[in-house]
C-alpha cells in the first residue's frame, strides 16, 4: 500500500462515517457535524493529493483545503444559526418531528 | 506506511465514529474535536503545517465551540430518552456503506497508478501568502465576501425578532 | 479622554504600593499573635460568672434562679440548682448553682442573659481566644471555668463594673439598714417587753 | 565569556546530549528542552503567586503573606503541599471522564504555546515557520478545556462561568489576532525568531522595537487589553466573578485538579506575556545597545516579569466590568481600533523611511482613538446613582 492509498482510504472511511451520521442521526446539529466530517475528509484528500502530487510547489491542493476550511466555517455559522432559529420556532431540533411545511 | 500514520488514522476514525454514535451531544462534539485534532496531525504528517494549524484554529477553536453553544442554546445537552437515530437509519447506513464500498474500490483499483514516495515539498508560509494574494486572489476575495455575508446572515438568522407577540418559552 | 481614569487609578495604587514600604502609618494591619490591639471597653464576646472575694465557689453571685436559662434564645445555658442554701452578698440565704454550663459553640453572644439577671451575676467577657481541638468538651465551659473575679470585671469593663458595684453597695446598705432597723425594732421590742 | 553566558543553556543542553548515541541526540535534546520548560514555568508560577499576593497587599496597604519562612518566601511551598494533599472531590452527577480530562487538556494546550517562544538567542524549542499560528491554535484549544470543565461539573455556577469565559475568550481572540497581524505584516513572517531578529537593531543606541512605532504602540495597547481578557484577569475576570459565580468554571474542582487549573491560568499568563514581549518588546533583545552584553534570556525573563507586574497592578486597581460593557468594548472599540491599526501598519510598510510615515500613522491612530473615545464617552451617563429595589 502506498502512503497516498492509506490517506485516501482514511478519507473515504471518514467521509462515509460522516455521511452515515448525517443520514441516520435525528438531531439537526449532529447532521451538521456529519457534514463537517465529510468536508474534513475531502480536505484530507486534497492535502494528500497535494503532498504526493507531481507539482506540490503549485500549492493547488493546499489552497483548496484552506478555502474549504474557510467555507466550512461559514457553513457552520449559518447552519447553526438556522438550527437555533428552528428550535426557537418549533421547540425541537429533532428532524423526524420537523415534517410540516407550514410554520 | 509508518506506525505514526496508523495511530493517527485510528485516532481520527475513532473520533469520527464516536461523534456519530455517542448518545450525549456534548460528548459527540468532544469526540468530533478528537477527530479534528487527528486530522490536523495528519495534515502535519503530510508536511502541510499551515493547513494543520489553521485546522486546529478554525475547527477546534471556533467550529467546535460554536456547535457547543448551539447545543446548549437548543437544550440538547441531556441525553434524549427515545433513540438518537432516525427511523430511516437502515437506509442511511446502507447508502453510506455503498458510498464507502465505491470509494474504497476506486482507491484500491487505482493504487497501481498512484504515485509512491515523493520528495518532501518545501513550502513556506510566505509562499502560501504570496499565492493567496497572487494567483488565488479572486477566490480569496470571494471567500472574504462569503464570510462577511455568512457572518451577517448568521447574526440576522439567530437574532431575536423584535415583534411584540413573542411566544412564551421562545427565549 | 478615554483611558484617563485608568491612568489616574493606576497612579493611586502605585502611590499606595510604594508608600506602604516607606511610611509605616499607611499599614493598617496588626500582626495578630505578636501585636494586639487592647480590647475596647465595650467589647462583648461570651458571658462569664462574677464572684466576690477570693474563693470563687463561695463568692459566686449566681443564685440559680434560672431566668437566664429560660431566656437564652439558643438554649446554651444549663443550670442545676443546689439542694442546700447559703447566704449571698446581702446575707440572705439563697440557692447556688450546683452546675452551671454554657456551651459557647452554641452561644450567639446576644447578651440577653446579662440583661435579665437580677443579681448582676453574669456579665460579658472580652476573651475571644477560646479555640480548642476538642469541639464538644472543650467548648462546654463549666462553672469553674466561667467564674471570674469582680476585680477582673473591673479590669475589662471598668465604668460598667463601677456602676454595678455602686448599685450593689446601695442595695446592701439598704438591706443592712433594714436589718439594723429590724434588729433595733427587735431590741426595742425586747426592751419594751422587759420594761 | 559573554558569549558563553548568553548561550549557557544551549551549551548545557548540547553537553548533556553529547553523552548519548548520535541517533538519539535530536530527540533527547527536545526532551531536555521540554523538561526545562515544564520545570521553569511552574517555578515561575510559584514566584508569581507570591508576588501577586504581596503586591496586591501592598497596593491595599497590607503586609501580605509573611508567616511561612522569611518574608513569607516559602508560602508557595505551603500552598503546593496543601493543594496536593487535599481530597479530590468529584461531584456525584458530574461527567467523571470529562471532569478529569478538562484540567489536563488545559495544561497541555497552555504548555504547547511555549514550543515556539524564543526565550533567548537560539533558545527556542522548535523554530516553526508558522510559529505564531501554532501559538494561536493552542490558545484557541484551551477554550474547549474551559468549556469541558464547566459543563462536566453539572453546576450552574460552573456552566455560567464557562460560557462567560468561552464567549469572552472568543470575542477577545479577534483583537488579539488582529493586533499581532500588524506585526506579521511588517516583519513578513509568522516565525517568532524572525520577528525578534527584525527588532534586534539599534539606532543611536535605541532598539527598533515595534512598540516604539505608532502602529506598534497602538497594537501593543490593544494586545495588552486582549491578553488581559484572554487570561481572564481583572478587570475582565467575569468568568470567575467571586461575588456572583463562586469561582466560575472551576467551582467544582478541588485538590490537585484545582491546582492544575490555577497553574494553567498563570502559565497561560506567562506564555501570552512572553508572546507580547516577543511581538512588541523585542523579545530577548536588550533595551539599549550598550547593554547587549547581558545574556539574552535575562532580558526575556525580566520583560516577562515586568508584564506580570503590570497584570498584578491592574488587578489591584481596576474594578470588574459588566458583561455588556465587556462585549461592547471588544466589538465596538478594540476591534475597530485594531482594524485602523492594520491600515496604519500597511501605510507604514509602504511609505518608506522618513518622518512622513510617523506623522501620517500617528495622525490616523490618534484621530481614530479620539473619535471613538469621544463617542464612547458621550454614551456614558454618570448621573446620581439610582437604586431600583431600595426604598
Amino acid at each position: 500500500m502506498t502512503p497516498l492509498t492509506g490517506y485516501l482510504l482514511v478519507a473515504a472511511l471518514l467521509f462515509s462515517i460522516g455521511l452515515a451520521g448525517a443520514l441516520t442521526r435525528r438531531n439537526a446539529i449532529l447532521v451538521l457535524i456529519g457534514i463537517e466530517l465529510m468536508l474534513n475528509a475531502a480536505n484530507l484528500n486534497l492535502i494528500a493529493f497535494w503532498r504526493y502530487g507531481p507539482h506540490p510547489e503549485a500549492l493547488t491542493g493546499m489552497m483548496f483545503a484552506i478555502f474549504s476550511i474557510a467555507v466550512a466555517a461559514a457553513e457552520a455559522a449559518v447552519g447553526l444559526g438556522l438550527v437555533i432559529q428552528i428550535h426557537r420556532h418549533a421547540h425541537t431540533t429533532d428532524l423526524d418531528q420537523m415534517n410540516r411545511m407550514k410554520g | 506506511m509508518s506506525i505514526v500514520f496508523y495511530l493517527l488514522a485510528a485516532l481520527t476514525v475513532a473520533g469520527g465514529l464516536a461523534a456519530m454514535l455517542l448518545k450525549n451531544m456534548v460528548h459527540c462534539v468532544l469526540a468530533l474535536t478528537v477527530a479534528f485534532a487527528g486530522l490536523a496531525l495528519l495534515f502535519l504528517k503530510l508536511d502541510a503545517q499551515f493547513a494543520g494549524f489553521a485546522q486546529i484554529l478554525v475547527y477546534i477553536g471556533a467550529v467546535a465551540i460554536l456547535v457547543v453553544f448551539a447545543i446548549l442554546l437548543t437544550r440538547g445537552s441531556e441525553t434524549p430518552k427515545d433513540g438518537v437515530f432516525s427511523r430511516s437509519w437502515l437506509i442511511g447506513l446502507v447508502i453510506a456503506a455503498a458510498v464507502f464500498a465505491v470509494l474504497g474500490w476506486a482507491v484500491l483499483q487505482s493504487a497501481r497508478v498512484l504515485p509512491h514516495e515523493t520528495a518532501i515539498p518545501v513550502v513556506t508560509v510566505k509562499q502560501i501568502g504570496a499565492a493567496l494574494v497572487g494567483r488565488y486572489v479572486l477566490p480569496l476575495e470571494i471567500v472574504a465576501v462569503l464570510l462577511t455575508a455568512a457572518m451577517i446572515g448568521a447574526v440576522i438568522v439567530a437574532m431575536h425578532e423584535n415583534v411584540g407577540h413573542e411566544k412564551e418559552g421562545s427565549k | 479622554m478615554l483611558g484617563e481614569g485608568i491612568l489616574k487609578g493606576m497612579a493611586v495604587t502605585a502611590k499606595n504600593f510604594f508608600g506602604s514600604y516607606f511610611s509605616a502609618e499607611r499599614l493598617t494591619t496588626v500582626e495578630y499573635p505578636e501585636q494586639r490591639i487592647a480590647p475596647f471597653e465595650a467589647a462583648r464576646v461570651f458571658p462569664f460568672l462574677v464572684f466576690d472575694g477570693a474563693d470563687w465557689e463561695a463568692g459566686l453571685r449566681c443564685v440559680a434562679c434560672q431566668i437566664c436559662e429560660k431566656e437564652c434564645p439558643p438554649k446554651c445555658i444549663y443550670i442545676e440548682k443546689s439542694t442546700d442554701k447559703k447566704p449571698d452578698a446581702v446575707g440572705k440565704l439563697q440557692f447556688y448553682p450546683a452546675r452551671f454550663d454554657i456551651d459557647i459553640s452554641v452561644c450567639m453572644s446576644c447578651q440577653i442573659c446579662v440583661e435579665v439577671c437580677p443579681f448582676e451575676a453574669i456579665k460579658m467577657d472580652t476573651e475571644f481566644e477560646l479555640s480548642t481541638d476538642d469541639r464538644f468538651g472543650g467548648l462546654l465551659l463549666d462553672r469553674k471555668q466561667l467564674a471570674k473575679s469582680n476585680e477582673y470585671y473591673h479590669q475589662i469593663h471598668s465604668t460598667e463594673a463601677a456602676g454595678v458595684d455602686a448599685r450593689l453597695a446601695a442595695e446592701k446598705a439598704k438591706a443592712d439598714a433594714k436589718a439594723k432597723g429590724a434588729a433595733a425594732a427587735k431590741t426595742a421590742a425586747i426592751a419594751g417587753e422587759g420594761a | 565569556m559573554i558569549e558563553t553566558c548568553d548561550q549557557i543553556f544551549v551549551l548545557l543542553q548540547h553537553w548533556l546530549v553529547s553523552f548519548l548515541p548520535a541517533s538519539w541526540q535530536p530527540a533527547a535534546g527536545v526532551l531536555l528542552s521540554v523538561a526545562a520548560i515544564v520545570c521553569v514555568f511552574p517555578a515561575l508560577f510559584a514566584v508569581a503567586v507570591l508576588l501577586e499576593r504581596k503586591g496586591l497587599a501592598r497596593i491595599q496597604n497590607r503586609l501580605g503573606p509573611n508567616r511561612v519562612g522569611p518574608f513569607g518566601l516559602f508560602q508557595p511551598i505551603a500552598d503546593a503541599i496543601k493543594s496536593l494533599t487535599k481530597e479530590d472531590i468529584v461531584p456525584q452527577s458530574a461527567d467523571a471522564a470529562v471532569h478529569f480530562l478538562a484540567p489536563v487538556l488545559l495544561v497541555i494546550t497552555v504548555f504547547m504555546g511555549f514550543a515556539v517562544l524564543p526565550m533567548g538567542r537560539n533558545m527556542v524549542l522548535v523554530d516553526l515557520d508558522a510559529g505564531l499560528l501554532l501559538y494561536f491554535a493552542m490558545g484557541a484549544s484551551s477554550e474547549l478545556a474551559v468549556f469541558m470543565a464547566g459543563w462536566s461539573s453539572r453546576n450552574k455556577y460552573s456552566l455560567l462561568g464557562a460560557m462567560r469565559a468561552v464567549a469572552q475568550m472568543i470575542s477577545y481572540e479577534v483583537p488579539l489576532l488582529l493586533s499581532s497581524v500588524a506585526v506579521v505584516m511588517i516583519t513578513g513572517s509568522l516565525s517568532l525568531t524572525k520577528i525578534v531578529e527584525a527588532q534586534n537593531h539599534y539606532t543611536w543606541g535605541l532598539p527598533h522595537w515595534y512598540i516604539f512605532t505608532p502602529w506598534g504602540f497602538a497594537g501593543f495597547l490593544m494586545y495588552a487589553i486582549a491578553t488581559t481578557a484572554e487570561t481572564n484577569r481583572s478587570p475582565f475576570d467575569l468568568p470567575e466573578g467571586e461575588s456572583e459565580l463562586v469561582a466560575g468554571y472551576h467551582t467544582e474542582y478541588s485538590g490537585f485538579k484545582f491546582a492544575l487549573f490555577f497553574l494553567g491560568e498563570y502559565v497561560a499568563m506567562f506564555s501570552i506575556s512572553g508572546l507580547g514581549t516577543t511581538l512588541f518588546l523585542g523579545g530577548w533583545s536588550a533595551p539599549f545597545s550598550f547593554l547587549t552584553w547581558v545574556p539574552s534570556w535575562i532580558w526575556f525573563f525580566s520583560k516577562l516579569m515586568l508584564s506580570i507586574f503590570v497584570f498584578i497592578w491592574m488587578r489591584g486597581t481596576l474594578p470588574r466590568l459588566r458583561q455588556d460593557q465587556l462585549m461592547n468594548f471588544a466589538w465596538k472599540f478594540v476591534l475597530p481600533m485594531c482594524l485602523v491599526n492594520l491600515l496604519a501598519a500597511g501605510l507604514w510598510r509602504f511609505m518608506g523611511d522618513g518622518w512622513l510615515r510617523w506623522v501620517v500613522c500617528s495622525a490616523i491612530l490618534i484621530a481614530a482613538y479620539a473619535g471613538m473615545g469621544l463617542a464612547e464617552m458621550r454614551k456614558q451617563r454618570l448621573g446620581p446613582r439610582s437604586y431600583r429595589y431600595a426604598e
